[in-house]
């Protein structure tokens, strides 16, 4: 085994379509660095990720999953962040339950006006899950890369 | 020289680029007229790296250490931990305390509380 | 026949499992949770628990299993066999309903077109046999021709209070056998005596006089049309805890995991009471929870025997009397179809 | 299994700096769906859609990639090119590999690695893609605007002109807003009220214009084109349609202590009022906080001087519900409290006042009316000290009610009032402590330089850092003359803070309600930073004025018109076309539990019992939700609510995004 | 109870009021009654019974029987009941084609625990607070109290919520049943050994259905488990993954909405607690949005399909909870 080998975390990055991606793109604009690892999936709103698909990232070999929407009040929805706000807090109270790290997921809220705070939050989660190491209490060993 | 700088950034944690340059700090320092180099001043020359005419002024022992300027910049900035920061690079030199042990039995008021001694022994000597 | 002293039984174990795995009951945890085939090691207490809570037929036909791997590399696919051959291994305290099932797999999986799978491990395992010493309520292997006094296997053994009597039904059971320098011979006859307590017991079973007449592959229009399935069914909530815990339920479905590499392929079990079982391309073939219900019990009393020389499919275990949810059994459904139509 | 077309842009070097797109080309193209992949150099010109259209045509391509900017930019564009070559425009995915990838990543490997994570990531995406044909909803040809300042004054009547009917909904009593306390505008000098008063007028005339006065946006549903509104009318314990405006109420009324609005409590008023004399409608209000006849059941003296018979006691607040096409926000703003501000002295003394109190201060109508006092003694300041930034310009932590951006306006008033004071009282010394001079716009900088040259202003760069008041009356301002390096002690006898400005607090729940969003300031942000300035995110939603950001008349009357163009531009069209990304419900697996209904913001899911029987099986019905497609805006809240797994959303499908993780975690 | 149970649903047949009897037909040995509809008196008296063995919630089934011609009528206990309200709120039962017989009850027992203390069993009675049993090696007393299924031990509710007439007198709520003490104790463990207990208690899972079938909460027209588009179907666990997976998401999908009836605990023939993975949600759900007792009252909102402007945030889990 090769020592010395940076581990390079797998992140998904669930993002709402009016506040976090958009903050994603101002991010870009601002040419804030945040790290590879983290790629984005658009949804068009937080209320939209369902548990499942968190729970699908780590079954694929994700490392850790942040789901990032606008600000409680702001859902261009009106309310869809409101429902998925309560959705994880009881999905990552259950993965903590289970024993699986509670640091490898994470809700932040992003306005399309925070590019400078998605590219921190980003650097951060990344700084997080490579502390953690390899996800290996959710994991399915048929889908890491032979 | 670049080392002091860079020694006066780490040890106050300020950003001076952080500063617009309004003056209000020197605007509310109570010992303005008593400084060569005002707290504005010492922002700009500190992040000019003009560390060594800092080193050599009084203004260093001067300043009150109030923290008005902290407490007033919009920025915050906080000046007068530059200030104290280029104090300590002097006193931090070989043979440079400000205040040296001997000193103090003549300064030793009756009406001076101790604490104020003691912390003007910490703050000017190594 | 040989013997080992009940003192010197986990001296054996430990003997056996030099060599190869050996699996035994244990006890699964908290006592209501009763027993589980568990790989021996130094210390596990062997259960005599009547049996298991899941049977045996896990070690030769486990719940899933993989078969190929597809690996996809850009527009290539490449087959991949990923079956590991098996390594020998033992399992001991097998009871005789659990024996005379792997007759019962065998016939399906054994016969042309052979599944390698299972014959490979059918191969590699070496069953020793329990006699029943205490059988509880809702044994019934009698009805099915089964003495649970004589379990068959490649190794039969005999427990009294002190020792173990060690028969060897087979060539791979004598090699096995001949191995174990703890064990002393004894006599032929030596366990008639606990053969003789056992089938006293066995005769005061209340399922013992369950009648098997009513069914067979003759009677398969009459009982397939009986307005009784609708009753007998109403409750099932068509989960497949039966389907699981039975010995000789062989039903299995194969399956394609896309792994994101490649795809997996591997069987699982598949229980006939089950919405998709058998789903084809028009739909189902069952499409009611009572055709469903029918299926399972048809299959064990009319179709297999049908197919089998009058074999039935079940070997009376009790374990689905245990473990169903809303008690609904194979003894209810004989009970009640079996009313009025021996 | 589709054949897909994948199309790497290099944005110039903006792309290609940091990722090898040739590579990317390359390594997508061996993906087992990519038919053919290729790269070049601006995918969004002419040229690059041709390259498109022709691979659809020539290699049947049945789903496309683009791997290039941001889809909030150019997904659209893309769209269409899909659209004009004949596949349906749904069946295109962009990979945003510039945005959240070459502008973020400096390593050209590892920029390169993850824009093929990307376009992998798409490429599975469109492979579960399903054409979508967008539906058509009608237009409701009729605007609301909110608020009644100039800046919604303008749109409003911009509006009106163009043919379609508008309301005002404005809480105060009268529209006109800020610009009707202040006394004269720059860069000209002319007087607000001569210029405002007649568009005021013109609003209360115009037959396409219902003035809701006194009123405030109670809740809004609905969607662009088709908004429902419900209005608050708040009890103003008067009949708007008999009242005539006498003023006779307001003489009589024995509360002569209210503090006066319209004067920022510079002055008090009677209980009975009307804002100011040119309010419109010209109406009066009880202040039921106040009015003896409201709070405490005696007085009704005003009920007997009213021959028109229009005070009410017991009228309540109403409400009116009314459709709307558009909506355009136009909030304004607020000077921020400066409690906080100590070393100003602010709270300790009359004669520190913000810029908007001296307006009243110099205007006819205002406490001192229009004479140059000091609200302490009522003499006639000799120094006074105009402070600049005030609030302006700070960092998050400094003052807690600091604002980090320029509020724009005060450079140019201060100047105004430095002006007006050295005009009408000559022997006044006038002080501007500033830290920048910022004075863009025409003919702004000669305005200010007027006020130096010509009236002999003294600016001072350097902040103050206290006033401190004497018992002399005078108040001592300190501060550092940062380029005579020297700290100075001004003796003023009033001192003029520049207050920053902020949105009003009724934005952010507008917001809400609008479901528009907002930047951290509270200020309303805009669709796009540069090209569609005066339209919010949300459709049918348009910013007017200072609610999108800090503004002076000119620019806002500029942008009102603007907002007002955009909505004459929606009401014109009959019928717009839908989000085609709308949920749906699989009637096979629905239960019809409501869980999808419960999470609805927009009430789009109806339940109906249907026959689900089969054959043998007798009736069998069965409660199922079906989805107004119209009215689903696509958030797929209920798509998570579902146990079943029924009810999915079309462009966003559970399938769809699985297939994003899958390529992601690959 | 039976003779009263009975001799109420037979007038009730003869009546008109209802057309078919929801209840429990006589078993083999005495601890394996099945649920069973009855049509007639003759059919009740042949085989209707009811004791302490009669544990199954009826509740579920309604969904099936409400959609036939003819009011049902069904015996609930307490914990049934709870049940239907919630099926009621999901519009699942049609309240008018179900006729309720509440029945109060003070704890049934578990026949596993029943039969690993007498083996043999051939009758088996309660006399008070003991369990008379007669096997085929003897007769064997038992404590009630040890034999009690494990939702009885902390039963939350002795009221029947919603019935149209009660037998015997209604209980009440009982707030202090202790049904977290489980859960908190897990809580209290290190992520270590809840990741142990639970890899221990889920990798028993043989996947046949049964907590999910039983479940009244789980009444979906096709589970996301059995259908192949939904991404998630799954036959068995083929990677302990799945066999995780697989209990987060039913668990999940029941948040809310579990009444904690007990029965998937009651049904695992593997014995997994099931009912700790939802009592960690009911325990959630009250600590973070306020008490709420899902089926206490028809038509009420679900946790999960509602909210409060002024919730807690997701990292509440990192900052308080467990350790």
């Amino acid at each position: 085994m090769q020592v010395n080998q940076e581990f390079r975390p797998k992140i998904v990055a669930f993002c709402c379509n009016w506040c976090s991606y958009a903050g994603a793109d101002l991010a870009g604009t601002n040419r804030s660095n945040y790290p590879a690892d983290v790629k984005i999936i658009r949804v068009p709103c937080s209320c939209r990720v369902n548990p499942l698909f968190i729970l699908r990232a780590f079954q694929r070999g994700a490392d850790g999953v942040i789901m990032c929407g606008c600000h409680p009040g702001d859902c261009h929805y009106t309310t869809g962040n409101y429902y998925a706000r309560r959705r994880m807090t009881m999905l990552f109270s259950m993965l903590d339950y289970l024993g699986i790290e509670k640091e490898r997921t994470r809700v932040e809220w992003v306005s399309a006006a925070e590019g400078a705070k998605f590219a921190a939050t980003m650097n951060e989660f990344t700084a997080t899950i490579k502390g953690l190491g390899e996800n290996k209490r959710l994991e399915d060993l048929r889908c890491k890369t032979q | 020289m670049a080392d002091y700088k860079e020694l006066v950034l780490t040890a106050s944690g300020v950003n001076p680029l952080k500063c617009m340059r309004c003056g209000k700090c020197s605007g509310t320092c109570p010992s303005y007229d008593a400084m060569e180099y005002h707290p504005h001043q010492f922002v700009y020359m500190v992040e000019k790296g003009d560390i060594e005419k800092l080193m050599e002024s009084k203004s260093i022992y001067t300043c009150l250490s109030c923290f008005a300027c902290v407490e007033r910049c919009p920025r915050d900035v906080e000046p007068a931990k530059l200030v104290e920061a280029v104090r300590l690079a002097v006193i931090r030199q070989q043979g440079k305390n400000h205040l040296k042990s001997e000193q103090i039995p003549d300064m030793v008021d009756e009406e001076l509380p101790q604490q104020a001694i003691v912390s003007a022994f910490r703050k000017y000597s190594k | 026949m040989k013997k080992v002293s009940r003192s010197s039984l986990d001296a054996c174990f430990a003997a056996i499992a030099a060599s190869q795995k050996l699996y035994l009951p244990v006890a699964d945890g908290e006592k209501k949770r009763g027993a589980k085939y568990a790989p021996w090691f130094e210390g596990a207490v062997y259960s005599t628990a009547v049996n298991t809570v899941r049977s045996a037929k896990d070690f030769f036909f486990p719940q899933v299993e993989k078969m190929t791997r597809f690996k996809m590399d850009g527009k290539q696919i490449e087959v991949e066999d990923i079956r590991k051959e098996n390594e020998d291994f033992v399992i001991f305290g097998v009871r005789a309903c659990d024996a005379a099932s792997f007759a019962i797999l065998d016939s399906v999986y054994l016969s042309d077109p052979v599944d390698s799978f299972y014959q490979n491990r059918r191969e590699h395992g070496l069953i020793m046999t329990m006699a029943c010493g205490k059988p509880t309520e809702t044994c019934f292997c009698s009805v099915f021709g089964i003495d649970a006094a004589e379990p068959a296997g490649d190794i039969s053994c005999w427990m009294t209070e002190d020792t173990v009597y060690m028969q060897a039904n087979t060539e791979k059971g004598e090699a096995l056998l001949a191995s174990l320098p703890m064990l002393e011979d004894a006599a032929d006859d030596a366990a008639e005596e606990t053969k003789a307590a056992i089938r006293q017991v066995l005769d005061k079973l209340p399922l013992k006089d369950l009648s098997t007449d009513a069914f067979g592959g003759d009677k398969l229009m009459k009982l397939f049309d009986s307005d009784k399935w609708n009753s007998l069914s109403e409750a099932c909530l068509a989960c497949g805890t039966c389907t699981f815990v039975c010995p000789t339920c062989q039903c299995y479905d194969i399956r394609d995991y896309d792994t994101g590499h490649g795809i997996e392929r591997f069987r699982c079990w598949d229980s006939c009471m089950y919405s998709d079982f058998t789903l084809c391309a028009h739909g189902n073939t069952r499409t009611t929870q009572m055709q469903r219900f029918r299926q399972r019990f048809m299959h064990k009393l009319v179709y297999y025997p049908s197919n089998n020389n009058g074999t039935f499919g079940c070997v009376g275990c009790g374990r689905c009397l245990k473990s169903c949810p809303i008690s609904m059994n194979i003894v209810k459904v004989m009970k009640t179809l079996g009313e009025g139509n021996e | 299994m589709l054949r897909i077309g994948v199309f790497v842009c290099h944005c110039g070097t903006n792309i290609a700096g940091t990722v090898d797109v040739k590579a990317v080309a390359e390594t997508l193209g061996k993906e087992p769906a990519v038919v053919f992949s290729t790269d070049y150099p601006y995918m969004c010109s002419e040229a690059g859609q041709n390259i498109i259209k022709d691979a659809i045509k020539e290699y049947q391509l049945e789903g496309v990639v683009v791997c290039s900017c941001s889809p909030r930019m150019h997904e659209a564009t893309f769209r269409k090119a899909v659209a004009a070559a004949g596949l349906n425009p749904y069946m295109l995915e962009v990979a945003n590999i510039r945005e959240q990838c070459s502008w973020i990543h400096k390593d050209m490997a590892e920029g390169t690695a993850k824009a093929i994570v990307l376009g992998r990531t798409a490429v599975a995406k469109v492979q579960l893609n399903a054409p979508l044909t967008a539906g058509e909803s009608p237009v409701v040809k009729r605007a609301l605007v909110i608020g009644g300042g100039i800046a919604g004054i303008q749109t409003a009547l911009d509006i009106a002109e163009a043919g379609y009917p508008v309301d005002i909904v404005e809480k105060e009593p009268t529209i006109g807003g800020k610009m009707t306390q202040i006394d004269k505008t720059f860069p000209t000098l002319d007087c607000s009220s001569c210029i405002l008063t007649p568009k005021m007028v013109e609003c209360a005339q115009n037959e396409n214009i219902t003035i809701y006065s006194y009123s405030e946006v109670e809740a809004v549903t609905g969607f662009v084109g088709n908004f429902s509104v419900k209005i608050r009318r708040k009890a103003r314990f008067v009949d708007e349609d008999k009242c005539t405006g006498c003023g006779a109420c307001t003489e009589k009324c024995p509360v002569k202590n209210a503090p006066d609005a319209y004067n920022l409590g510079l002055s008090n008023r009677h209980a009975a009022y009307i804002p100011f004399a040119q309010a419109i409608p010209n109406v009066a209000v009880l202040d039921k906080e106040r009015c003896i006849k409201l709070t405490k059941g005696k007085c009704g003296l005003c009920s007997t001087v009213c021959s028109a018979g229009a005070i009410d006691y017991e009228q309540q607040d109403s409400f009116v519900e009314e459709k709307y096409g558009a909506i355009v926000a136009a909030t304004g703003y607020n000077p921020i409290n400066i409690d906080g501000y100590d070393e100003f002295a602010y709270s300790q003394s009359k004669d520190v006042v913000t810029s908007l109190e001296f307006e009243r201060i110099l205007k006819a109508d205002g406490p001192t009316e229009g004479h140059l006092a000091r609200l302490s003694d009522g003499k006639q300041p000799k120094t006074i000290v105009f402070v600049q930034c005030v609030g302006s310009r700070e960092s998050g932590s400094a003052h807690g009610c600091g604002k980090e951006y320029c509020s724009k306006i005060c450079c140019m008033y201060t100047a105004k009032h430095a002006m007006l004071c050295r005009e009408k009282y000559p022997d006044t010394d006038v002080y501007v402590f500033y830290i920048d001079v910022r004075t863009p716009g025409k003919n702004y900088d000669e305005f200010y330089r007027r006020a130096v040259e010509q009236y002999g202003v003294h600016y001072i760069k350097g902040m103050v850092g206290k006033v401190a008041p004497q018992a002399d009356g005078t108040l001592d301002v300190q501060a550092s003359d940062l380029i005579s390096n020297e700290q100075l002690h001004v003796k003023a006898d009033m001192v003029v803070l520049a207050a920053a400005i902020e949105p009003d607090k009724s934005a952010r729940p507008l917001a809400t309600m609008l479901t528009a969003s907002m930047d951290t300031n509270d200020f309303f942000t805009e669709a796009h930073a540069k090209l569609r300035p005066v339209e919010s995110p949300t459709a049918g939603v348009f910013l007017s004025g200072v609610c999108q950001g800090p503004k002076d008349i000119p620019e806002t009357v500029a942008q009102a018109g603007a907002a007002a163009s955009k909505v004459i531009g929606l009401l014109a069209k009959d019928k717009l076309s839908c989000n085609p990304c709308v949920a749906h419900s699989n009637e096979m697996k629905c239960n019809g539990c409501s869980s999808c209904a419960n999470v609805c913001p927009y009430g789009a899911i109806t339940y109906e019992d249907k026959d689900f029987s089969r054959r043998k099986d007798g009736t069998m019905m069965r409660r199922v939700a079906s989805v107004n497609e119209a009215v689903c805006q696509g958030c797929g809240a209920c798509t998570v609510a579902c146990p079943s797994g029924a009810m999915d959303l079309k462009g966003f499908a559970t399938s769809q995004i699985m297939a994003e993780v899958d390529a992601i975690c690959k | 109870m039976q003779d009263t149970m009975m001799k109420r649903a037979s007038e009730l047949l003869a009546d008109g009021t209802v057309v078919r009897v929801l209840g429990w037909k006589n078993g083999e040995f005495v601890y394996d009654p099945t649920p069973a509809v009855f049509d007639s008196a003759e059919a009740l008296a042949q085989d209707f019974v009811y004791h302490d063995f009669c544990g199954s919630n009826l509740s579920k089934y309604l969904i099936e029987l409400s959609r036939l011609e003819g009011k049902t009528l069904v015996f609930l206990k307490p914990c049934d009941s709870y049940s239907l309200n919630q099926l009621l709120t999901e519009h699942r039962i049609d309240r008018e084609k179900v006729y309720i017989i509440g029945i109060p009850c003070d704890g049934k027992l578990d026949p596993d625990t029943v039969r690993s203390s007498a083996e043999g069993i051939l009758s088996a009675v309660t006399e008070g607070d003991s369990v008379q049993v007669e096997t085929m090696y003897g007769n064997v007393t038992l404590n009630k109290a040890d034999c009690l299924l494990e939702r009885c031990t902390v039963c939350k509710s002795h009221k029947v919520v919603v019935f149209d007439e009660m037998l015997g007198e209604n209980g009440t709520v009982n707030p202090d049943s202790n049904r977290f003490d489980m859960v908190e104790k897990l809580e209290a463990m290190t992520p270590e050994e809840r990741y142990e207990f639970w890899r221990g208690e889920l990798s028993r899972c043989i996947r046949c259905n049964a907590c999910r079938n039983v479940c009244p909460a789980c009444s979906c027209e096709q589970c996301v488990f059995d259908s192949p588009t939904s991404g998630v179907s799954q036959k068995a666990a083929a990677d302990s993954f799945e066999e995780n997976m697989f209990h987060i998401i039913r668990a999940f999908h029941v948040a809310g909405r579990c009444t904690d009836c007990g029965e998937c605990s009651r049904v695992c023939p593997q014995h997994i607690p099931l009912h700790l993975l939802n009592r960690k949600f009911i325990k959630d759900i009250n600590t973070y949005y306020g008490e709420y007792q899902a089926g206490a009252e028809a038509g009420s909102r679900a946790p999960l399909v509602n909210f409060t402007m002024d919730d807690c945030e997701p990292n509440v889990i990192y900052k308080g909870g467990s350790k």
